[in-house]
């Protein structure tokens, strides 16, 4: 048995047991192209279709969404979907691809959405039948949030969207789109206000997806701009003037507290699962050929990796403690630290890959000779999306400071 | 075997770590250790141990002397985690006590399988003081090193860097014999027992070396007999790597909060520094690193109740993380300060000099990475 | 000997570097180099070699390829700062170019004593271009460490991580041999020469690996005797790699001025974000390690015309510094860019890019400084 | 020959053999006393005096202030302080110890100074016969040196000074002192002035000196309370209300541009000299056992010492090229690094130092077995005197990004 199993209460346990049968039982078919790294990452249909079916076998089995309410879809269980994420990863099985959607559109909606809304949009998330995107950034509100310019203008008894979106991972896919908007410029904070928003449905209409090219070559998110989208009143999430607040959700969702704040949502992001694992470096650096020995010989890269894999624990251990109120001097302490600890750990581990593989770290995905096709190399340039989304890591620290220490607000 | 999810911190634990660090705040607040350990500045004076014993007897009768002592001998047998805990009060207080040096000796004595190991664990329960004398001049922290030598019942040598020996009663000392290292347990008092104080930077602790001119030994002092030395001081090392870490961790979140609060009051340019990312940013980076090491703490404490096979890993991995965090804790915390922080009458300095000491205390942060790197590459 | 206060940087040198940064401005504006190397973002492309070698003919019109050439072989002669000055200005446009490959083959020919050595001296100076063939497939920088023989004449084996080797007319090989390390001239078109191109992550350059089918040698080909090769390639090694560090200043310098600019515009929270000290201050720290890295790179360059004893060393010290530089300063430049940071369309990850692949090439920082400690702990 | 004096010009290389060759003829005795790390750490008369009887012997051996004007007491030579520094260490004769007279009063007061205080003060500078301190740095004006409080008000011909200075090295030795008043309140950068004031005339009277204690133990520095001391206007250095422009000059040599900007002045600080060079680390190493061999031996550790030996060598080799402005894409850059980058450097080398130790490590100054005698310890605590002095480093590091880079102001 698992060390994680150990632990499970009864109802944990047989569902458990549920699980690990079933993907036994269901194995998946070879992917028909290479799978990105992340859901992000998804540029074509052919990858998008493979694990969109995936995900749907996954929920049909009680997978995903399991620890929400069955009105919304879910199966109405307790601190059970991480233990459906672990028998996932346990199988072997790739990431599910509306992570937008489960990661954050899921419990803002379960938190702050009204009946339609869980009723109709969170058992099409879960089962992937819609793929959802997350509009908040633009080109002059990025770590400035506050500053969103798309306008929400009331008309009748609806609302027409009009502006600019950008870096929306996801967005030429999306059916659906979490979207934060100004109805009031007369106040900043207050003058926001969250949508659902159609986005498949109005394409060529009133709203447009454009790609953008990330630096890896690969694309995978885009700018989307709206152009008097109208849309019902039952599409807003919350009150009117209270978007701030509904996307501070969303967002705690995003840099991953999630996991300590609402049901976990198997979603890629969350400490049980690290695609740069720290631990993956030893076996890489046994394999690296390094001054007549290998990289493992050389004690200053056996360093390195140490204090990476220190660092991981550190943070894997931080997140069991955070669920030990005794060992917590600050309920927010650990969680506000997820997001940034574990993206920097991620950019360090794939840099330092590039490093242990010497010469062979020039060559990119694809080259017949890159170790691991390449992916490494890959995954550092990737790993920039993570410490610059999501508010910037810089950002991140600010509000650690602010929020944890109580340190002057330093903008 | 795996580890509970909450560490092994039960209510037991939690409440003796809340009234300990109660106890501390209100016993010896910063201003009244710093009169304790600090009213000498002479940076010649000679070598010092300020410390408060009749605090000493209270934190005796409070019990924390029993915690890591099992039941069978008299003590309270609580998980490490709460020893850990408590370690951490201990260096969130600075206290100068022999508290680290007798838990080390205790957790030492766990292992010993000599006749008189029950006995003096149970001394150690009501309030007996020991500490370690295992380390040879050299400092190396390693089990094979040693310049103390039993022959014919005898010992002749020395052990070196000796923590808080002035406040010790046993010493439980390394010796090599020709079928081994052996653990003997000798009272300092004991004739031919010559203790050298040190002239040490930290000024919450003393340290000695100690020569042993041919003292005497009897069966009943014999802890792990010639042979079984170095197996008996291996089990317990994680542990006492363990107890460092945790008196990092809370001397540390000392530095953390101290400096925090520096950053809420002191006002530059108009604003409190705290504004100023210089400050903010490296104050958060310290929290991160804090939290790792104290998680690692809890982990590798917890290990040692649970899966002793993990706890040297872990062990040395809490160590690492608590001594880098320790010393960019102390680091930050002077200078941040700025002017007041470089100043004798500014407590930060008790705090960072205690960290220099533990950093370095059983190897630095990249000795211990060395050694976990041996054990994870197999080498 | 002692190096001249100045390193040696005469007006010459001067006039050489101020020519090479205006016609680079002139001819390769940043979002012409972008049109040049990056119309194709499909991360699985084919191995590609983007260049213009209509730009490359100005250049030896413009004397680069003649400066590190004596003027005993047709060349300028001058001194190896202005060379590394020059290296610099070709990061700072981050140049798709032969220039660097030439540039080092220029620098191990100077060592050679072969025959032929003088006249492909004189024809790189003309504007032949040449690479170095020398790495084994296990990319092992060591001079020692070779997977290609000479044997009765004939070149059996590869070469791997060849540099620009697409754009090469002559490749700089070493071999082994009965009697030790050769170094042979091979022409590209040569029978049995096989040149399979590498994907790579650094759009600017282009690298292969070569398989040689039992090429022919004669005489007249042979650089560096058999037994000669090791000493001529270690003398040259120094050069080398002051060539790496230079284009990683340059390129750095790029970076950094690129990203104060940015930090001078983009505003956020109503201020340019040049404001805040996370962005302010590690900017400060890119240009002290620039800076270092510069100064050492001049040092080292003007060690090799004026104290060759200790050029091993000062070039270690500035590829090192210049590696951590880079690596230092390609990850802020994307990270203070933000979102625009991360795609394809700014050209700030064109540089990223070569900077990786120059911090990798010839041995990263860490190898460099392991590689110091041996020359300085003499072990 | 040295490296040093192949590059000498002419009149360079005589007066490097002349140094040389009074140095070779007068033997300084042996210290009655330790003597400290550096000047501000001067404790006790035995070894002020020691040190005061070797600068007054230097003085008129020509080798201090020579690069000053005949009529301010120098010899009126160009580019010869550094040769007579270079020669000083070379012959390893101690610091000179009134380094802040030396490094800051007397430029200031060549360049912003009346013909009465170059002509009276400067030559007993040099000699020794007065000490000088600095008085800048207030309780409430550290890092923020504009917020300047003490006042200086008129007073018939002359002004009365009021007001705390706190950080003073050297005063309570010291018979002048350079000082930063507020002689008017309603402007804040233009409301500052600057004087030299006489302090041991006066001690007891309008002047009162507090020993303060430093981290280390040593005293050294103090506060400083004026209580109405009054001056004649010819003590003023520069206009009325261009204070804070005189000071910069001060500062800038402070901070270590002086070698750049005027004569150099036999300062302890230059980048000549360094009281914990990194190149020392090899053989601290070599003698330091570590895991049963040595420090030398361990990697990690070889691996650090070269980080900081390269870090002093490019800082070395940057004060030579800035000398080379055809190399320099900034006038400043490299100048306004100085203090900032050797301070840091001394501090991490410092502490490494202590590492390589290992156990030897944690024992302080005076312990029998101390490596060193513990002088490492000592200058690792007390590096944070350079650390926070003169501006603290982040202030440092605020004055590049903005005059260096362009970046906005952060404050």
């Amino acid at each position: 048995m698992s060390d994680q199993a150990k632990q499970d209460r009864p109802e944990q346990a047989e569902f458990r047991a549920q699980c690990r049968a079933w993907l036994a039982a269901n194995p998946l078919p070879e992917p028909p192209v290479r799978l990105p790294q992340s859901a992000i990452e998804i540029m074509h249909t052919a990858q998008l279709e493979y694990l969109r079916d995936w995900q749907r076998q996954a929920y049909e089995a009680g997978m995903v969404g399991c620890d929400y309410p069955v009105a919304s879809g879910g199966a109405g269980r307790r601190d059970c979907q991480l233990i459906a994420n672990q028998e996932m990863q346990r199988a072997g099985r790739p990431f599910l691809p509306n992570i937008l959607g489960l990661g954050m559109a899921a419990p803002t909606i379960q938190i702050h959405g009204n009946d339609f809304q869980r009723e109709n949009l969170l058992p099409r998330l879960f089962s992937c039948a819609d793929i959802w995107c997350q509009g908040f950034s633009e080109p002059g509100a990025g770590s400035d949030l506050a500053n969103v310019q798309t306008r929400a203008e009331r008309y009748g008894d609806g609302w027409r969207i009009t502006g600019h979106k950008v870096w929306t991972s996801l967005a030429h896919f999306a059916d659906w789109m979490i979207l934060l908007a100004r109805s009031d410029r007369a106040h900043k904070y207050e003058g926001m206000t969250y949508f659902v928003v159609p986005i498949k449905a109005n394409l060529g209409k009133t709203v447009t997806v454009r790609p953008l090219i990330k630096i890896t070559g690969e694309t995978g998110f885009n700018e989307v701009f709206f152009d008097g989208l109208e849309i019902p009143d039952h599409y807003r999430v919350g009150e009117i003037g209270q978007g701030w607040e509904v996307a501070q959700t969303t967002l705690l969702h995003e840099r991953g507290a999630g996991p300590w704040v609402t049901p976990s949502s198997g979603r890629g992001g969350d400490p049980e699962r690290n695609i740069a694992d720290a631990w993956g470096l030893l076996e890489l650096a046994r394999r690296s050929p390094r001054a007549g020995r290998t990289a493992a010989d050389d004690p200053v890269l056996r360093d390195r990796i140490m204090q990476l894999i220190i660092r991981q624990e550190g943070s894997r251990q931080g997140a069991r403690r955070a669920r030990v109120p005794a060992l917590c001097d600050h309920p927010q302490r650990i969680p506000l630290q997820a997001k940034l600890v574990m993206s920097e750990i991620r950019q360090d581990v794939c840099a330092l890959a590039m490093e242990l593989q010497g010469a062979a770290g020039t060559l990119s995905i694809g080259d017949a000779n890159a170790p691991e096709g390449g992916e490494w190399a890959l995954g550092y340039l990737n790993s920039y999306g993570v410490t610059i989304a999501a508010g910037t890591n810089e950002i991140q620290r600010n509000i650690l400071g602010e929020r944890v220490l109580g340190l002057a607000k330093s903008k | 075997m795996t580890q509970p999810k909450d560490f092994g911190f039960d209510a037991d634990a939690a409440l003796l770590r809340d009234t300990a660090r109660q106890f501390l705040l209100d016993q010896l607040p910063t201003e009244a250790l710093h009169r304790l350990v600090a009213s000498d500045h002479d940076p010649h004076r000679a070598p010092t141990n300020n410390w408060n014993p009749a605090l000493w007897r209270q934190i005796v009768e409070l019990g924390w002397t029993t915690v890591a002592v099992p039941e069978t001998a008299g003590g309270a047998g609580l998980p490490l985690v709460a020893l850990a805990a408590l370690a951490e009060e201990v260096g969130r207080a600075a206290l100068p006590s022999p508290f680290l040096a007798t838990a080390a000796a205790t957790l030492v004595l766990r292992q010993c399988q000599g006749a008189g190991t029950r006995d003096l664990l149970g001394e150690i329960a009501a309030g007996r003081t020991a500490t370690l004398a295992i380390t040879p001049r050299s400092g190396a922290w390693e089990t094979a090193a040693c310049d103390l030598y039993l022959d014919n019942g005898k010992l002749h040598g020395s052990a070196w860097y000796v923590q808080d020996a002035a406040k010790a009663e046993v010493l439980i000392a390394k010796a090599a014999h020709r079928d081994g290292l052996a653990l003997v347990a000798v009272p300092v008092t004991a004739a031919g027992v010559e203790l050298v104080p040190d002239s040490i930077l930290d000024l919450t602790r003393d340290q000695a070396h100690v020569h042993f001119h041919g003292v005497a030994v009897d069966t009943a002092q014999i802890l792990a007999a010639p042979g079984a030395g170095a197996a008996t001081l291996d089990a317990a090392w994680p542990g006492v790597l363990t107890l460092v870490a945790a008196d990092l961790c809370g001397a540390g979140e000392w530095l953390l909060q101290t400096t925090a609060e520096y950053a809420r009051t002191r006002e530059q340019f108009g604003r409190t520094i705290g504004f100023f990312q210089a400050i903010k940013h490296p104050l958060v980076n310290l929290m991160i690193q804090l939290d790792h090491a104290r998680s690692l703490t809890y982990n590798a404490a917890c290990a040692l109740d649970h899966e002793p096979e993990r706890a040297p890993a872990l062990a040395r991995m809490a160590k690492a993380a608590a001594a880098d965090a320790g010393a960019f804790g102390a680091s930050r915390a002077i200078q941040f300060h700025g002017g007041i922080g470089f100043t004798w009458e500014c407590a930060v300095h008790l705090y960072t000099k205690r960290q220099k000491h533990n950093q370095i205390l059983y190897g630095d942060a990249s000795y211990q990475r060395a050694r976990l790197a041996e054990l994870l590459f197999g080498v």
